[in-house]
């Protein structure tokens, strides 16, 4: 009980100071905060199978993915202009619809009697038994997932491309000073796919 | 099976718009395009009277009836089918579109094929208007025919054609597609009474609507038909329209397309709801008599001589709602009747107007003046047409506003004498502007150098003149086929409007 | 696992294998020569079509969530036809814009793959994988145009929107597994109707989530934001393609899941469904008037026949069963049929965009202004045209469901869709043009496709019958 | 032992910021963040439910909502990319090109 | 056999107006005068089988053929020959020839095809005019009715580069329309009323009713009828185009606003005898109207300087005393004044044409004067008329006039009959006015001073000086025949009604088989030398209106300039015919012309009603623009949208 408490609150936090922060290089660090923290939860559901691929995949890999990409742009700190097209109006109101809308969800879900029992003790948590359905039971989502990931990978790919200047109908605005690299951002993928 | 005559009728000018797909549009080939666009409509018109001759005027019920099934899910059949009241309207548009496209050899030089394919096509639709017996067809014809006269008007027409154009389509739209719905309320309606879809018009006749349902139904149907025709507040688009549309378009405007809703009326508003029609007919003809003096007192005072037309169409239509509306042998007849006149008077009156317009390139009344002195023999014709279209006994007009008076004089006497005060109107108008144009001395040397008739346009006038006078002279000839379908249709909605509805009504 | 029980994916791995091989051609190709590409979509999709033929009435399922029920299959042919259409103009529009055609032609597939797939799905989380699949192809295939900022910018907005509509829609599916155990859309129909009486909140918050993700791909008002934008930004060809394909399989999904497993809570998603319907077709209608660029006019006119499709659903009755079917073919075909022409007029120095860049097409280009004002009219649902039969039927749902106010606002809605439609008409037929010959030749194939198109939509506005057979009857296997 | 409705309104929560995060921060990468914020809240309801319901399921369907992740992480980063390219900026509030 | 008396001028019509431009003014005059002629004949010949017939049963029905029909009404094209129509016939197609003859003559400075024209034109006339004399039915008359109004508008406006030419056309096609408004609302209350238009059928049911002594339907439909008449007779209040109608050539004055066309109504109302005779209120009022009118045209003649439009108003005042006698129940007498009044006022309007032709034109009569001796044809012809218009006995006016005169005393009419002794008065003052001015005193080329300027015409065509003093030819044979036929005509008409012959041979038309009540309701006969002292007094007064012109303008013509100064208000009323035409105008005709220009076209069409329409398309692009906005550009305000979506329908469901 203790632990939930601790583990909520700093995902909570964490993920508060992630959309608080100027700088993305911390909002990426705080959000692998607020991933451990899940994954403790996780742990605390006994699922460990879960709790080991969020760090793994999630801090692991997507975050460092993130970092990467942030440090390759080098675009610390976001700039501070106001762009007239979207007024401080629409901020507040969008903001004001988030907190609207964690209300309803909230409201809903206490409003809801039945689920709210005690979870009760016996609960599959082998990674055997989560194995044997994912190739059984899943292994036609699985195998669309490799597709997923195919699309992701190509896309990713030609769209990251560093591209061949071409003359044509859009002149484009003058390319970064900064030499980009190429960058293959599919990798980190790979490892929770061992179906291709 | 027997020749499909009807089908035959609506396919033909299709076919030849498709025939002239294998001409070039290059222009010299224009003078080939021409022919064969006006040898086509010259069969559809002899076909037509072919169908006129084969036509038994003693059966009051729908001839050469061909029904298959097209939507079977939904009862939709390809039905078509002629009575007394479609008969004569078909033969007239059989009638005016050869004319119309002869008209227009000598104005119209831009992508001519393309022009002669939408008159053809615009045919084939107006025929289909005519004779479906199912209402989705009818509908689809309906809709169907806006585009080609979209594209007259737009293409070839004169300054303003865009603006006209477009205020034309979405006007029309704007009402039908209100109708369309009221078609499906139908639909469903006939579909909880006997489980079966149904868009027949037989059927539908049969099948009992109730009153509150009428009610909309028929509004929605009215709306439809009253801007078509179109009723007094609903007139604005037809001066745009005809002011810009080039003659043929005008033509056939006024000539067919503004029947379509008085046909309307006639085939399906009143005899679908006769609760509902009972109960608006007072008003409806209100509408139209308002119409009449209206646009009379309008038309007065255009400078532009086809505005001058087109207010006046206004004011001629207004007496044929007037007609229908009395329900009653007489008023639907001379409706009906006044319908074919109105073709042949006011489509003569364009392609008089059209004449002017294409030798002075312009329509301002104020600038002609003693026409007389170097066209007589346009004179002599357009004097005829006038005093057609004032009513002149002997003459067609008169026989059709006459019934139409004798119908509405017997239902309710004032509204009779409000209309009849349209015959003082009509005259005023015409005339003046005829003496506008045609009297006093010749004043500006371009009217000084303006010649006489060309044989072309002689072909085009002379079957209009001889119609004026035969219709006015035998018209028995034109009313006999009628009158049978005419005297059922009265029967069916006079009977089905319950009393207290007739007492209201005075039907 | 016999291999009959894979016979229901035969059509996607066709479409996917096509993919794949496009890929590989394109990875081992010879620097200058250009391997057939196109062609090995083609047979594909041929494949794919007559899988789907011999698969018709089979009703086969696959690993328990995937059902070639005629339903999909109609679908999945629509987005066949919708391949082919956008496969024909693509070519042009690759060689000239110097696209990498390889992963242009793949990313096409594979979304088609998901796209039927989604169609065919009977699971919430298939449903799901799919709409991702598809969705990431379609964000890819939209900002392609690397040196275009505004496809990236397209691209961006499409990415992240979408993204949120799926994290809101994920959230759906997972109430609905907390509240039913499963994903699968059967077990999740029969537990709905075991409390379909009184819906539990949960219940409803789950409802109205998976509609949010829905709404979205549908682009449905106030879901719709991104869509003008992304079709404008994205290349015409591609811009066929989502247009027609997007929605067609997201309204496949979406039939599927309301009428099927949420179907006892109809009573509660069809009011607001009826409103998001009147919002669409009004909003995309009004909006649209005001547009000048004909790729943005023609999304908002997308949105509105949104908004049919929806008064379709809402009224989907014995009698309009077969509407979303039947209206989703013949807007599919005339959609793309119109985009199609947009791509083939668009040159490598100017985009030929603008409304006002068509006047004088008629005299230069008679044929394509004639396919264009086929394609419009028949957007604006005039006899004889595929569009009419459409709108007709939906309208006949709506009177026979009862919703007439629906029917009354799609009515005159389409009154002023007519309107921006002619604009484009007007312009080509009825001003002369500025500048003379600015427009490209008309490349063979996609010129004969376009044609084809024109085809089907006179068919379909004529001899409608079999096909709205069809229709009602491959919808009758779903509920 | 904290109750299954403990875990969602948590989840609802951190799915709540997730959303929050569009508004608050003018930077695209942050928003991509806010974006795995809302994906993790919802993993979260899969498992909790899972749980609850004693299924294995939910730990599957969260796998593959991972891969989900990743896959669109990829794609999202990606266009980012694209975009940084076009323009000196990561302000979402900049890239107004496509608009009316 | 009777088809063909309309149909004889119709043919020459129809070769006129189709060959006649190619045609020699003597071919295109023979055809025209040969086919009147024709008709003429048969006319005679079919009277002559009228009389062969019992007096009770005098009537040749010819069925040509059905016209139209519908439903329960039909009509059929059926000629009716009677002794109404048949005397109709004669004077129609006899005086008819006359002008035809005349007009060879008279027109022959026009060119070949006008000369055509004209011709067909006055075929046309009378084709329409005997078609609508010899109708059987109301329809078929109407259709004769608006025929010959059709035809009087062509001809005023025969020379149609004179605008004022073609506007006197058009007022009067306009005029007579006003009349038709009512007299074909008329004919459908007959058709309500009586289930028929034929004549003889409405008579016999009408018979059948009971004398309206209220004012009931019988009585409205005869009124409205009668409005129709007052149209086509210029009776007031819509006598107002027969002056204007003066513009057209002076033949067609003469046959059409003198002889023929403008009796129309009169006859009308005597076809309709028995119907009228059942609605006394409308008899009265028929009465009434004749009777102002014929006192405010003689008014106005004694003062107009246009001989033409002396004539003009005095035929307006005959006629005024026709219905005088209709409304007092005196068809037969109403008939025979017509029928002697088409004798001497055609011979009248010729003899003026006789003069304006000698004059080249001139028709002031302020520039003639002492034309006696140069026109001696002329001139002598034109004094009979005057004579018999004034009613100096043993001339035909005398007789019809008496006759009317006797009916009204009889009738009890007292002040009718005084109104109709100073009219006639009135009318011996005006002709023999015009006489003396005309043929007396010596020739003047310059309007007479001493002869009051005020009453200028508009316009006097400047007569050629060689013309004025040059020698002056007679009418040529053509016209001079015409002339000499009529003068002798109008000495003998009158003696054929001697002792009511008649009357009584017109009796069984007004009867139409039914009972006499057309007398009956009078219960007087015919006239005998009962009243003999009647015929004194209205001879004494021509005498007395004949002395009093030759006194004021032979004798002195001071006194005749004193007497207009003394009076100049009234004078100056009559000269400008108590601006009828300027009130019509000013209130009626400009103020609808402003109604449909202002008001209704750009008011309430092009403002109140387009507007309407052009607002709801303007609605819509405004608010498309005002929405577009919406669409920023911004991906976060997108998500908002996107989110408000969400959280309405979450809070949707939550909330209800």
């Amino acid at each position: 009980m203790m632990l939930f408490y601790v583990f909520a609150t700093i995902a909570v936090v964490a993920s508060m100071l992630v959309i608080a922060q100027r700088n993305p290089i911390y909002s990426v660090l705080l959000l692998i905060v607020s991933f451990g923290a899940l994954s403790g939860l996780y742990v605390l559901l006994d699922a460990p199978f879960v709790a080991v691929i969020q760090i793994i995949v999630y801090a692991g890999a997507i975050m460092v993915l993130f970092l990467f990409v942030v440090m390759l742009l080098n675009a610390p700190v976001e700039d501070m202009e106001e762009h007239r097209l979207i007024g401080r109006g629409t901020l507040r109101l969008g903001a004001a619809l988030a907190a609207v809308l964690g209300v309803e969800l909230v409201w809903a879900l206490t409003k809801a009697g039945g689920e709210a029992g005690a979870l009760p003790g016996a609960s599959v948590s082998s990674v055997a038994a989560i194995g044997r359905l994912l190739f059984t039971d899943y292994a036609f989502q699985f195998e669309v997932t490799s597709v997923l990931i195919l699309v992701a990978r190509v896309g990713a790919v030609i769209l990251a491309r560093r591209d061949e200047p071409r003359s044509g109908r859009t002149a484009n605005p003058a390319n970064p000073a900064n030499p980009v690299n190429p960058v293959n951002p599919v990798n980190p993928v790979n490892p929770v796919n061992p179906g291709e | 099976m027997p020749f499909p005559i009807l089908t035959s009728l609506i396919a033909l000018p299709i076919a030849g718009a498709l025939l002239l797909f294998a001409v070039g549009d290059e222009a010299r080939h224009e003078a080939l395009i021409q022919r064969m666009a006006l040898v086509v409509s010259v069969l559809v018109f002899a076909e037509a009277l072919l169908l006129w001759m084969r036509f038994n005027p003693a059966a009051a019920d729908f001839q050469f009836v061909e029904r298959h099934a097209w939507i079977p899910a939904f009862g939709i059949t390809y039905a078509v089918g002629v009575d007394g009241i479609s008969l004569l309207l078909v033969v007239l548009t059989g009638f005016l579109t050869p004319i119309a496209l002869l008209s227009s050899w000598s104005s119209i030089h831009k992508k001519t094929r393309a022009f002669c394919m939408a008159m053809l096509l615009l045919e084939s639709a107006m025929i289909g208007v005519f004779l479906s017996l199912d209402l989705f067809l009818f509908y689809v014809f309906w809709d169907a025919m806006l585009i080609p006269m979209y594209f007259l008007i737009g293409i070839w027409g004169y300054d303003r054609r865009v603006y006209a154009a477009v205020k034309f389509l979405l006007y029309t739209m704007a009402g039908s597609v209100l109708m369309l719905l009221a078609i499906l309320g139908l639909a469903v309606l006939h579909r909880t009474a006997t489980g079966l879809y149904s868009f027949d018009l037989q059927a539908l006749y049969a099948l009992d609507v109730p009153a509150s349902l009428q009610f909309w139904f028929f509004l929605a149907f009215a709306l439809a038909f009253a801007i078509k025709v179109p009723l007094f507040p609903l007139h604005t688009w037809l001066p745009d329209a005809h002011v810009e549309a080039p003659t043929a378009g005008s033509v056939i405007l006024a000539g067919v397309m503004l029947k379509m809703g008085t046909y309307g009326l006639v085939r399906f508003a009143f005899p679908l709801f006769p609760v509902a029609a009972a109960y608006f007919a007072p008003s409806l003809a209100t509408l139209a008599v308002v119409g009449i003096i209206y646009g009379a007192l309008v038309a007065m005072v255009q400078p532009d001589l086809k505005k001058l037309v087109a207010y006046s169409s206004v004011s001629h239509l207004g007496f044929v709602v007037l007609g229908i509306s009395a329900m009653n042998t007489q008023g639907v007849q001379g409706a009906v009747y006044q319908m074919l006149n109105h073709g042949i008077s006011t489509g003569g009156l364009f392609l008089l107007v059209g004449m002017l317009s294409d030798r002075r390139q312009t329509r301002l009344i104020a600038q002609f003046g003693g026409l007389k002195n170097v066209m007589p023999r346009f004179v002599a014709v357009f004097l005829l047409v006038t005093l057609s279209s004032i009513g002149l006994p002997g003459l067609n007009g008169f026989v059709g506003e006459f019934l139409i008076l004798l119908g509405a004089f017997t239902w309710y006497p004032w509204l009779a004498v409000c209309a009849a005060s349209g015959v003082i109107l009509s005259a005023t108008y015409m005339l003046w502007m005829f003496q506008r144009v045609n009297y006093g001395p010749v004043d500006s040397d371009e009217n000084a150098r303006l010649d006489d008739l060309r044989p072309r346009e002689w072909a085009v006038l002379l079957p209009i003149v001889v119609l004026i006078v035969l219709m006015g002279v035998l018209p028995n000839l034109f009313l006999r086929p009628m009158s049978a379908s005419i005297e059922r249709l009265v029967g069916h909605v006079r009977q089905s409007a319950p009393a207290e509805i007739q007492a209201h009504s005075r039907w | 696992m016999t291999l009959s029980s894979l016979s229901a994916i035969v059509p996607m791995v066709c479409v996917t294998a096509a993919g794949l091989a496009a890929m590989t051609a394109e990875a081992f190709r010879e620097p200058g020569e250009t391997p057939p590409i196109g062609p090995l979509g083609v047979i594909g999709l041929i494949g794919a079509l007559l899988a789907s033929v011999l698969l018709w009435n089979g009703n086969s399922t696959s690993f328990d969530v995937v059902v070639a029920d005629n339903f999909g299959l109609f679908v999945t042919v629509v987005l066949i036809i919708v391949g082919l259409l956008s496969l024909a103009v693509s070519g042009p529009v690759i060689a000239r814009e110097r696209l990498p055609r390889g992963e242009y032609y793949a990313l096409l597939l594979f979304a088609l793959a998901g796209m039927m797939l989604m169609a065919m799905a009977t699971d919430l989380l298939v449903i799901f994988l799919a709409l991702e699949v598809l969705s990431l192809a379609v964000y890819v295939l939209t900002g392609i145009r690397r040196d275009s900022p505004k496809a990236s910018e397209a691209a961006f907005k499409y990415f992240l929107l979408g993204a949120f509509s799926s994290a809101f829609f994920l959230y759906g599916i997972a109430f609905t597994y907390g509240l039913t155990g499963s994903t699968r859309l059967a077990r999740v129909g029969g537990l709905m109707a075991a409390q379909a009486m009184a819906p539990t909140p949960m219940q409803l918050v789950a409802l109205g989530l998976l509609l949010v993700g829905f709404a979205f791909k549908v682009s449905a008002v106030p879901f719709h934001m991104w869509t003008p934008d992304a079709y404008e930004g994205a290349p015409a060809s591609v811009t066929a393609f989502m247009s027609s394909g997007v929605k067609a399989a997201a309204f496949a999904a979406f039939a599927r899941v309301f009428l099927t497993a949420f179907e006892p809570l109809r009573p509660q998603w069809t009011v607001v469904i009826s409103v998001i319907a009147a919002a669409t077709m009004i909003g995309g209608t009004v909006v649209g008037v005001a547009q000048t660029n004909i790729k943005r006019m023609l999304a908002y006119s997308s949105i509105a026949h949104g908004g049919y499709l929806l008064v379709a659903l809402v009224s989907a009755n014995d009698a309009g069963k077969g509407a979303i079917l039947f209206y989703l073919l013949s807007y599919a075909v005339t959609n793309i049929g119109a985009f199609g022409v947009i791509a083939l007029l668009d040159t490598f120095d100017r985009p030929n965009d603008q409304i006002r860049d068509y006047a004088g097409l008629w005299s230069e280009h008679p044929a394509l202004a004639a396919l264009m004002t086929i394609f419009l009219l028949s957007l604006g649902g005039f006899p004889p045209l595929g569009g009419f039969i459409a709108k007709w039927y939906v309208f006949t749902a709506a009177m026979q469901a009862g919703h007439v106010e629906l029917a009354i606002i799609g009515a005159l809605t389409s009154v002023i869709s007519v309107f921006f439609y002619l604009r484009v008409v007007v312009m080509m037929y009825m001003t002369p043009d500025a500048a003379p010959a600015r427009f490209p030749a008309v490349p063979k194939i996609a010129g004969a496709a376009l044609v084809a198109s024109a085809l089907i939509i006179f068919y379909l506005g004529i001899l409608p019958a079999r096909v709205l057979g069809w229709a009602a009857a491959s919808i009758g296997t779903i509920f | 032992m904290p109750s299954l409705n403990q875990y969602l309104i948590l989840s609802a929560v951190l799915f709540a910021m997730g959303t929050a995060g569009v508004f608050v921060r003018r930077n695209v990468i942050t928003i991509l963040l806010s974006i795995e914020i809302m994906l993790n809240a919802v993993n979260l309801t899969f498992v909790a439910f899972g749980r609850a319901l004693g299924s294995a399921d939910g730990q599957v369907i969260v796998f593959f909502v991972m891969t989900v992740a990743a896959a669109e992480a990829a794609v999202g980063l990606a266009i980012v990319i694209a975009l940084f390219r076009h323009r000196e900026s990561l302000n979402p509030d900049t890239f107004t090109l496509l608009k009316w | 056999m009777l088809l063909l008396i309309p149909l004889f001028p119709l043919i020459g019509f129809l070769l006129n107006a189709s060959f006649g431009r190619r045609l020699s003014k003597p071919l295109s005059g023979g055809i025209a005068c040969a086919s009147i002629l024709g008709s003429f004949g048969i006319s005679v010949v079919s009277l002559w089988r009228l009389l062969a017939l019992e007096p009770e049963s005098r009537a040749i029905v010819q069925d040509v053929y059905r016209w139209i029909t519908s439903g329960t009404f039909n009509v059929s094209l059926a000629l009716r020959l009677d002794p109404l129509s048949a005397v109709m016939i004669l004077v129609v197609s006899g005086i008819g020839s006359l002008i035809h003859i005349y007009s060879t003559a008279y027109m022959h400075g026009e060119s070949d095809s006008e000369f055509a024209r004209y011709f067909s034109y006055l075929n046309l006339f009378a084709a329409f005019m005997l078609l609508l004399v010899l109708g059987a039915n109301f329809l078929v008359l109407f259709v004769g009715w608006e025929g010959v109004g059709l035809c009087s508008y062509l001809l005023i406006g025969f020379w149609y580069q004179k605008k004022s030419a073609s506007d006197a056309g058009k007022k009067a096609f306009i005029v007579n329309r006003i009349g038709d408004f009512g007299f074909v609302l008329g004919i459908l209350m007959v058709i309500v009323q009586f289930g028929s238009v034929d004549f003889v059928a409405v008579a016999r049911s009408a018979a059948a009713l009971r004398t309206e002594t209220l004012f009931g339907p019988v009585s409205l439909l005869t009124l409205l009828l009668f409005v129709g008449a007052t149209g086509k007779s210029a009776q007031i209040p819509l006598y107002i185009w027969l002056p204007d109608a003066m513009e057209g050539p002076t033949p067609v004055s003469a046959l059409i606003h003198a002889a023929t066309m403008v009796t129309a109504g009169v006859y009308m109302i005597g076809r309709n005898a028995v119907l009228f005779s059942h609605a006394p209120q409308t008899l009265t009022i028929i009465a009434v109207i004749g009777a102002a009118t014929a006192f405010l045209a003689g008014t106005i003649g004694l003062v107009q300087n246009d001989i033409k439009r002396v004539l003009a108003y005095s035929t307006v005042s005959q006629l005024g005393y026709m219905f005088l006698a209709m409304g007092v129940g005196a068809y037969g007498a109403g008939i025979f004044h017509l029928y002697t009044h088409a004798f001497f006022k055609a011979l009248l309007f010729l003899g003026s044409g006789a003069i304006i032709h000698a004059l080249a034109g001139e028709q002031d009569l302020r520039r003639m004067g002492g034309l006696r001796r140069a026109l001696p044809i002329t001139y002598w012809s034109f004094v009979v008329g005057a004579l018999a218009i004034s009613g100096v006995p043993g001339l035909a006016g005398f007789f019809s006039k008496d006759e009317i005169l006797y009916r009204a005393y009889a009738g009890g009419h007292t002040w009718l009959l005084a109104v109709g002794m100073f009219t006639s008065l009135m009318t011996a003052v005006y002709m023999f006015r015009l006489v003396f001015l005309a043929f007396h005193g010596e020739r003047r080329t310059d309007p007479d001073s001493s002869l009051p300027a005020l009453s200028a015409p508009p316009a006097l065509p400047a007569v050629p000086a060689h013309h004025a003093d040059g020698h002056l030819h007679d009418a040529p044979p053509a016209m001079a025949v015409a002339l000499v036929v009529l003068a002798l005509g109008s000495v003998a008409a009158g003696w054929v009604g001697l002792g009511g012959r008649f009357e009584r041979f017109l009796e069984p038309s007004f009867l139409n088989g039914s009972v006499a009540v057309v007398d009956a309701a009078r219960g007087i006969g015919v006239s005998d030398g009962s009243a003999a002292w009647l015929m004194v007094v209205s001879s004494v007064i021509a005498f007395a209106g004949i002395g009093i012109a030759w006194w004021y303008f032979i004798r002195n013509r001071a006194a005749a300039r004193s007497l207009s100064e003394r009076f100049g208000g009234i004078y100056r009323l009559l000269v400008g015919k108590y601006y009828v035409d300027e009130i019509y105008d000013a209130a009626i005709v400009q103020p609808i012309h402003l109604l449909s220009e202002e008001g209704l076209w750009k008011g309430v069409d092009a403002r109140g009603i387009d507007g309407a329409v052009n607002g709801v398309g303007e609605l819509v692009s405004r608010s498309s623009q005002a929405l577009r906005v919406a669409q920023t550009g911004s991906v976060r305000a997108y998500a908002a949208s996107l989110f408000l979506g969400v959280v309405a329908i979450l809070g949707y469901y939550l909330w209800r």
